[in-house]
């Protein structure tokens, strides 16, 4: 099993949302994030205060799945989170030992998204 | 109402004079008066600031503070004089340009026991809201400069006329609007529609939810719009008389009225009485009842105000399933509510209450008179607002670019944010030198 | 005072007709004094709002919000006739019945200088208000519908009758009340004391933390308060004259002091100074001297104001420990603070300063009238309201179910969030024709 | 205008008595402009509790509400006295003191035309109002119980002193101060100066970026400042009158020019309106305008609004660089275009429109009388608030702990945080046995 | 070590927390977030605007323990988070290489939670 | 590769950014969080409700890196966010399987902080 993380652009999300739906993941969780990559920086200016933001909101999702959907995972993020300009964000794929459902106790592939009909 | 006290003032401007005749208590109400207008832009602000995303508020905001700077200036050297000097059928006269004409004899003006001169805020605040409810239509993709210029400009040669053809003796004096349902509120969402259709959808719109950020701020805005109302319905009585308490009460009932019919319509369709609506209703309701306050009873304000529920609920529910982005849904609103309101008006005036007859008086004529001054009203500023957008348009582009509206227009095209992190926030020096 | 301006009216009524008798300075003092009660409403919903978590902030602002309406309705067609019109000891007549009496000949009926009618709406905002208050016992557990139903009803049958008796003529008209201590705040304390218990606690109260969600509207709620409150209690002279003056200052001068008070208990305890508490402090105060504001001198209220920190300070520190789920603290702020100040109306008031002989001046009999009439009022609000809520209960539900209780009440009865989030919102369009 | 009113006030005081010779409509009026400066103070913690950041929201609006508070009673018992009692040149007397001297032969005293007690809460609001614009300089770094003792202090013997010198008949009565330019606005701006001299900057100053966290409550404030500073200006003339209406008039026009112009150097600047710093273009409006409301004509008013915005533009805007830590720019917003105010209305002041012949109508000696009351304001505000701080750090520390300045004074002194988080909440009951 | 992440509800958080320090669970960091698992959509409307809110509230938390932690820490939640209605949540547990107090610079089993009581 | 998580105090943010951006680390994403550690509770009371805040505020970073530059990166942190008292937070490191930049769909040392200039 890995935890796929993928950080992208919060006006992407719901695409992103519906490409992993129709690929059938369902289980994830989504955080607000600030991402600091090679993009160029915004000036604001409150008063006598001029800032540079180097930060940009951003969105970071989290996914555990059965090996088979990573990479159906990873597609579906890479099709529907990409504009082609700085700032689309990033894929990390860590291993994943465990995974517990608390409703149930049921652990690792039964707790996560089902494997993929009539599939390995 | 206003009409009625200005086209006598000629008669009157020459002989009153400050010290002599001031009637305290009049002047004491329309000095409340014109503050409880002017709050109406602030109120506005939060109305449809609450109403937009985070990324906007404070771009929508501004467009309607920004009016108490622009339009206010504007209308006190030029548009007051425009709309309200004793002129032709068409347009005032220039004698209040540049704010002249307000002293006699080293004395001020007094007319009708009020100071003269408070007429020029008075009057300005209703100016700088009309333009502020544009702005409605509008959210997430004008560029700021072209909204400037739109707002002095539509100001001047949109308002300024229309008032005159209402209130300053023009040709559409017969028309009972007491409080601005024609001049004010029909105007503004005519303006607002065209501007919608001439500026074209948000980019994302039809395809991403546009959700309010803020609920709180829009009862904020509009428990503080109907506190303003009667400064704006019951001060367009111009005394602190019988007119301006029965303005104040059918201000009162109206919207109270609205807002029963409303939260049953939402309770009727799914079962939830929403607050978002019931906001919308205090609105849909005030405006309603605007040209109508002085001239109808009580009864009449409150079928007025249940009535104006129903075209104004199914239109905003329907209006993002008709392809309009009219962002915050000033059509619907002021629109749909004001035209009923001023119709209406013409159906439940009353000789006993208003001084008028109405419809159900027998004088059917009224509503006709009414039907006259909103076509002329709708094709006037239809036509000024497009003329105008066009023109603006030959100078600067009217929106924003792709990627300033993807941004958010607050940090786009204000440098700012609502409600900023200082996480990440580098402070610049741009002179390392000074501070410690 | 209402009391002497509405005993005195029904010799009025046929005689003051519009136009004729008009006082424009207690006039234009009556339509402010209305449009500032009216605002309290909304500011209610903000000091209310402000208080609760998150999950039920737009509830909690509709259910005051929503009584401009409901109560509003029901008021002018019935409510404001079983109050105020000449009537028996008990209740009012049916004259102003449907908004019915106002004309007499053609003309505006005028009472005291001012149109008549305006009472209707300075008087709703009374009970509206009133109603709204009661909410805060019943955050977060009542469904709304139940709640429409009782507001309307209660209005009707508890706070009109009790209106009758203290100020429209009724069988406690002995007692001070100058703006309404015992009608308004009593009133509504002792009924969301009652709703509270039948109800029952909030499914999670006394195991989890019930924090308020956002504090600066909680200052935002009781700075308009108090800028309210002046047109609640100087209005209630129905003039603008000295009485007035005098009503304002105590207004001014009581909440200070109980701010002072409070904010130092504050500090001698744990040595910090909450804002919370310096917001509860001004609502205790202006609370105390709402019954005595036109009655009692200027030490006077400062000594009320200061004097009525303590009860309600200790018992709103306490009550989470009672286990009583009044959620808001409405007993402790309005219960005892307007008990308190319903007593000592009757000590502090002045033959020289409000025209009455209290305790102080050696006429302790007074403070026995007033005795009375709080307790008449509690025994009354307690029972009308308990009969209301069995009956409500007959039809339906009074409570939700525990399962939207877990979810909030914004979502769960209201179908919004008061700060939507639009990720992972997916837009739903029933004819997915329509949008571009 | 106070000075006016007050300096031949003692003429009247033994003559008027209630029940005679109210104006109804000059005391509505006053009533409700009372209310509106009350208002400010509540608008003004919206104003600064915006722009600070989130561990500091609560602290920052403490320190003006709780001024409503202690400010308030102190004003009532002993301020008012001293300002405005009948007394010598340097300060008035002791007949008002304790609330004493109000009654007259059992009535309440009148002077021209209004209930004399109510000039103590309409003073009271200045007072309070100028004491929290104080707070400005300083948030982040002073003790709670440090600022309760100054303002307490400050109120009594700088403002009070102040006051009577140029509006009680002092030695500076002939000084043109229509509202308060010199005795609100200069006062408080330089007691902030000194103060944030005194205190040091924050820890962070310099190194960190302090961002508002809340522009809209900043333009909310800003709102309802300019609302409640009609009652402040409009207020000052004592009477609903030409010049109530004229004052009233300037109060709209003035901030409407400054805000054209500060948004016209920001778009010259750097393309970007901002709406931190329209807000700030009101206040500055506001302020410049308060000293001339009343004897400048409305070119004037916009002549001076639209000055006004340059110092404070180009000061607030190089102020971080300067090393001076008046965290919210009172200095900036307050001092100069309160100063910039009070030498223009010597300039702009006109015999026909405010009785008084200025600058441009020859009389320049105006101008000096002008410079004069501002540098005696001046200094004597520098001279007393050095003193009254070095008084109470004799008594206890004036700065907080660093370390409470890191975690942020709402958690730190206060207890509280402006937007609590349930989560992690662990609800403590001293006494198991009481909740269920 | 591990790094046990779990996503829970928001309103049993409180119970989570006293059941981990009960289980002599110190260090943890807890983050709002929002999830999508099998549960029902809700639906709001806000004027004509329609929408299906697919993502309910949930806290994340991170827990960073030493090998004999696992166990205790992963029962704590089981045992305080279940309610046994979907959207309980989930337990991930991740493997940890490393781990530093920044406070002292200590490593691994000295930064996280201490061995237990005469334990391993 | 390696998945640096970082929980430090929010005033140190600015200067841990500036110490990452002086050692070449460029991409980087920022979390709110709230901790428990060792430290305090602090006492909050609204009107009669007293509660023990057990949570402190906290900012999250997380870095992919390639293996050279997890050393500096460390180093980095705990240079800038040490100011010696309780709360100073922690560092974790996680193995990183796989990093996918979306906008081109580089993989790994690609797609995270280049190489140190020069280095291995
Ligand atoms: N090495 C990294 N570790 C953690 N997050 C990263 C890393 N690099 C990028 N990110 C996240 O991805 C977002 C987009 O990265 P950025 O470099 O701006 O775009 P692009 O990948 O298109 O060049 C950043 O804002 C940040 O949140
Ligand atoms: N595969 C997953 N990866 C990441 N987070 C998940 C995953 N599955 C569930 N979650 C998180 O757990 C929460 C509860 O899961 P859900 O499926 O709704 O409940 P249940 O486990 O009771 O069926 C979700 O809201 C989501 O935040
Ligand atoms: N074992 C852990 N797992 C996850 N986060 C932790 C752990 N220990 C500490 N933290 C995070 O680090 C922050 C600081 O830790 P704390 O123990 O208070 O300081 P110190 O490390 O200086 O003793 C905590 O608030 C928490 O967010």
């Amino acid at each position: 099993m890995k935890l796929i993380i993928a950080v992208v652009r919060p006006e992407k999300l719901n695409e992103v949302l519906e490409a992993l739906f129709k690929a059938e993941v369902r289980g994830l969780t989504i955080t607000r994030v600030r991402g600091h990559g090679g993009g160029t920086e915004r000036v604001e200016t409150y008063r006598g205060t001029t800032v540079k933001m180097g930060l940009y909101d951003k969105v970071k999702l989290e996914i555990a799945v059965s090996d088979p959907f990573v990479e159906p995972t990873i597609g579906a993020i890479l099709s529907s989170a990409r504009t082609g300009e700085v700032g689309d964000g990033k894929i990390f794929v860590v291993p994943l030992e465990r995974v517990i459902r608390i409703r149930t106790g049921e652990e690792n592939e039964a707790a996560v998204t089902p494997v993929p009909p009539g599939g390995a | 109402m206003k009409k009625l006290v200005w086209s006598t003032m000629p008669l009157v401007l020459g002989l009153a004079l400050a010290g002599g005749n001031i009637d305290a208590g009049s002047t004491a109400w329309m000095l409340v008066s014109t503050a409880l207008v002017l709050l109406m832009t602030p109120a506005l602000a939060f109305f449809y600031g609450g109403l937009v995303g985070q990324k906007n508020v404070l771009n929508t905001m501004m467009m309607s503070f920004i009016a108490l700077g622009f339009v206010g200036v504007a209308w006190a050297l030029l548009g007051y004089s425009l709309a309200y000097d004793n002129g032709g059928a068409f347009l005032g006269g220039l004698g209040y340009v540049g704010l002249a004409g307000f002293l006699r004899e080293g004395q001020m003006l007094v007319s009708d026991g009020l100071p003269s001169i408070l007429d020029v805020a008075f009057q300005g605040t209703f100016a700088i809201i009309t333009v502020a409810l544009i702005s409605g239509s509008l959210a997430g993709r004008m560029r700021f400069s072209a909204w400037l210029l739109l707002s002095v400009l539509w100001v001047l040669f949109v308002y300024a006329p229309l008032a005159h053809w209402v209130w300053g003796g023009g040709f559409l004096k017969g028309a009972l609007d007491f409080a601005g349902g024609t001049v004010v509120h029909i105007n503004a969402a005519v303006a607002g529609l065209v501007a919608a259709l001439v500026l074209g959808p948000r980019k994302a719109f039809g395809r991403v939810a546009f959700l309010p950020h803020n609920v709180p701020f829009v009862l904020l805005g509009a428990g503080l719009l109907w506190f303003g109302w009667f400064g704006f319905n019951a001060g367009s009585a111009y005394q602190a008389d019988a007119s301006a308490g029965l303005a104040f009460v059918n201000t009162f009932l109206a919207p109270a009225a609205t807002m029963v019919v409303w939260t049953l319509l939402d309770l009727g369709r799914e079962g939830k009485a929403t607050a978002v609506g019931a906001a919308t209703a205090v609105v849909v309701g005030l405006v309603a009842i605007t040209p109508a306050a002085g001239f109808v009873g009580p009864t009449g304000a409150l079928w007025i105000g249940a009535l104006a529920a129903f075209p104004s609920y199914f239109f905003i529910l329907a209006r993002p399933r008709l392809g309009l982005d009219d962002s915050l849904d000033v059509v619907g609103s002021h629109g749909l509510a004001g035209t009923l309101g001023a119709i209406l008006t013409g159906v439940f005036a009353s000789q006993d209450w208003g001084g008028v007859t109405g419809g159900l008086e027998g004088n059917w004529a009224q509503v006709a008179v009414q039907f006259k001054a909103v076509a002329v009203a709708v094709f006037y500023s239809a036509l000024g607002t497009f003329v105008l957008l066009k023109l603006i348009g030959l100078l600067m582009p009217l929106r924003t670019a792709d990627r300033e509206e993807a941004i958010g227009l607050d940090a786009a095209l204000h440098g700012e944010e609502a409600y900023p992190s200082m996480e990440g926030a580098i402070l610049v020096l741009d002179s390392e030198g000074g501070a410690a």
